[in-house]
Parts: C-alpha cells; structure tokens; sequence
C-alpha cells in the first residue's frame, strides 16, 4: 500500500473577517505539528484560531465545519472544511 | 401527523419579484403566512444607502436555510415553505427575503413563518456591507431590532 | 410618531385573486407580513364542503374593519394596511380574507397581521354558514382554533 | 311648531338569529309602552329582546346601535338602527 499523504484542512474566512486576516482561504497540512500538542493530535479550531493568530476573539465569531455549525474544541479530521464565521446579519 | 413539508428555498444574485414568486408557488393548506423584507432607503446611521451588499457562505447558506425551514415546519406542523433570499448587491427598495408558509391553520402559519424568519437572520451565514452614499461601507454586525 | 396608517379596506362579493390585489397595492415601510385564507374543502365536522356563505351586516361590516384596522395600525405603528374580505358564497379553495401591513420592521408588521386578523374573526359582523354538498347545511358559532 | 312623531328604532337581526325569530328587519315605534316602564321611558336593547321574545339568551348574542357595539343596557335614542348579533364567525 502506498502510503498516502492525508488531505488538508481548508480553512475559510468571510466578510469582515476575512477582510481583517487579508485571506478568504487557505489549506492547513493536516499533520503539522501545532504548539499545544506533544505529538501530531488532530488540530481544532480553535488551535488553528490561535495559531494562525486571527483577529479579534474567538468566542465572537462561530465554527462551522463541512457546513454545519460546530464547537471550537471539535477534533478535525482530514480533509474537513473549516470556516469561522462572524456575525451573521441575514434576511 | 409527521408528513414531510415541501421546501421550497433559493438564493438570487439577481432582482426577484415576491409577488411572481408566490404565483408560481404550489402549496396547499388554507392559511398562508408570507413576509417580505425589502433594503432600507438609509443605512443604520441614518445616511443615505447606496447598495447593501449580501455576501454569503456558498453551500453551507443553502444547507442551513434547508435544516432551519425543515425544522420549523416540522415543529409546526406547517405543509409547504417558500424562501427567496437575495444575495450579492441589492438595492434600496429591493426585496432582500420573501418568506411564506402554508399550513392547515392560521397559528402554526404565522408561527412558523415568524419562527423561520428569526432563524434565518440569526443562523444562516449571510454578511450585510452597508454602501452609503458618501462611499463609506461597513459590515454590519447583527439585525435591525424584532 | 403618530403618524396615521393608510387604510384599504373592500369586501368582495365575488371571488377575488389576492396577488393581484397585493400587486395593486401601494405600500410603504421595509417590512411587509401578509396573510391569505382560503375556504377548506371540508366542512367543521369533517364532511365535504359545497361552500360556506358568508353573511355581513352592511354599513357595520365596513365600519367594524375600518375601527380595527386603524386601532391596531395605531398600536404597532404600521405604514399601511390592506384588507379584503370576501362576502356572498365563497367556494373551496377560493381566498376568504386577506390582510396585509407595510411596516418600517418586521416585528410590527408581523404582530400588526396576526392581531388584526384575530381581531376582524372576532369583532367584525361576519356569519358563516356551512352548506355541505350532502343538502345540509349550518351557521358556525365561532371560528377554527388560533 | 307641528308635532312630530318620533323616528321608530329599527331593529335588526343577522345569521341563524335571524332564521330563529323567522324575521330580519322591523320598526319599533319609539314611543311604545314597553313593560318594565311605568311611563314612556326610552327603552333599551334589553327591554326590546325581552318584549319581541327573542329566541335564546340575549347573554349569548351582542348589541350594536348605529353599526358601534353597545350595552345591553343602553338607553335607545329615537331613529336609532339596533341589531342583534349572534356569534361572529368571519376570517
């Protein structure tokens, strides 16, 4: 078996903060080491919220993940889309 | 009764006319509940608006007006929901959101329809960017006061 | 803000098309919630419907809807207000009444239909009387639960 | 000055009380005796549902003079147009 290189995490951005990272999307490699775990954990949001040092606060923006509404804590698997949300301001 | 509601639920980057809508709408039930929103001549500040601009999360937006529209008729009991919900630049005086709900009975028509409306503003990813006039713009952060 | 809501207000002897009515409407405010009913095509206890006949007290009917509309206007400061009423032998199917309010936002638009249409079910002089399509027919003491 | 005869209260009747009582409209003469009366007093909706022997109870029907809800109670006025209202059902 080959061995196989696990899909990234896409990571999105909208309106005002997306405006504010300067980014709308990029791809996260699902293996890096992210700082507050020894070994390769799969990452949350709310790691890559801090190790991509976005603005503002996380707890005023919202987590969703393959397009439904999730916690910041919620382990990520590969491949998974991941977006933060800011305020939502619709109809 | 857990009869399924027909859903109805599409987004228009383009001018929509709610009354061509609602005519071509096949629903049943005798009662019917139907909100039309339309973009304010001014911005929240009170100047003068240009254009509103309505971003939006491709797919999930879709996929979330879907899960709250079939929630909300399921706890309703209503039997047939319509939603249009623009997005992209829209214009003052435009509509922004047609909402109609058909049920057996007035209360859960109006319930509903009142229910999905909150829940849409508040749980589907869409961003309003206000354009005034003066060509300053700014995102809002939340929905005109109930 | 005491302003006065523009009132329209007609009973229809005949059957009448609420789209067409509404495109026909002149309203203002970013916030419009509307209300169809339509005649069920059973009657209250189940059995088919011929169609319901809908007798009115003339000059109080009118007066009654216009006293209503302009309270509950006033209450939840509302633009505009549309009201049809159908009158006469009204079939299946076929569109019984229809309220609708223009409003500056949702919330008065919405609590401005809901309570008017409780109110004019309630406190304007209308009769229904079942006529079943097997000959018997009877005058309703009150209306279909909220 | 001639003498005028008083305007009689028109009264009316709707719906299934109309279909009980077996008639729709009648004038009352306004300066008629009525029972309860020791003169010609104006008489009030209560006196004339009591006097015409209206099927039911007036408790279940309501008043209007002149189009407008009214007291059961209320003085009549020469000219007035009282109707009986059975239980609305409109909507």
């Amino acid at each position: 078996m080959a061995l196989h290189t696990p899909a990234p995490i896409r990571i999105r951005l909208f309106a005002a903060l997306r405006e504010q990272a300067g980014w709308a999307e990029r791809d996260w490699p699902f293996n890096d080491h992210i700082p507050p775990h020894p070994q390769a954990a799969p990452p949350t949001p709310r790691d890559l919220w801090e190790t991509l040092q976005l603005p503002g606060a996380l707890g005023d923006v919202r987590v969703a993940i393959n397009h439904q509404f999730a916690e910041a804590d919620t382990a990520l698997q590969a491949g998974d889309e991941l977006a933060f949300l800011p305020p939502i301001s619709g109809g | 009764m857990d009869r399924v509601a027909q859903l109805q639920i599409n987004l228009h980057p383009a001018a929509f006319e709610p009354l061509t809508l609602l005519s071509r709408w096949q629903h049943n039930g005798a009662a019917e509940s139907q909100f039309i929103g339309r973009v304010r001549p001014t911005a929240s500040d009170g100047a003068a608006l240009l254009a509103l601009e309505l971003e939006h999360y491709p797919g999930m937006t879709e996929q979330q007006l879907e899960n709250l529209a079939a929630g909300c008729c399921r706890r309703h009991g209503a039997i047939s929901c319509l939603v249009h919900h623009r997005i992209g630049r829209v214009l003052p005086g435009e509509a922004i959101v047609l909402v109609a709900i058909g049920a057996d009975r007035r209360g859960p028509a109006q319930r509903c329809c009142q229910e999905l409306l909150e829940a849409l503003k508040h749980d589907a990813p869409f961003w309003k960017r206000e354009c005034r006039t003066d060509g300053i713009s700014h995102w809002l952060t939340g929905n005109t006061p109930l």
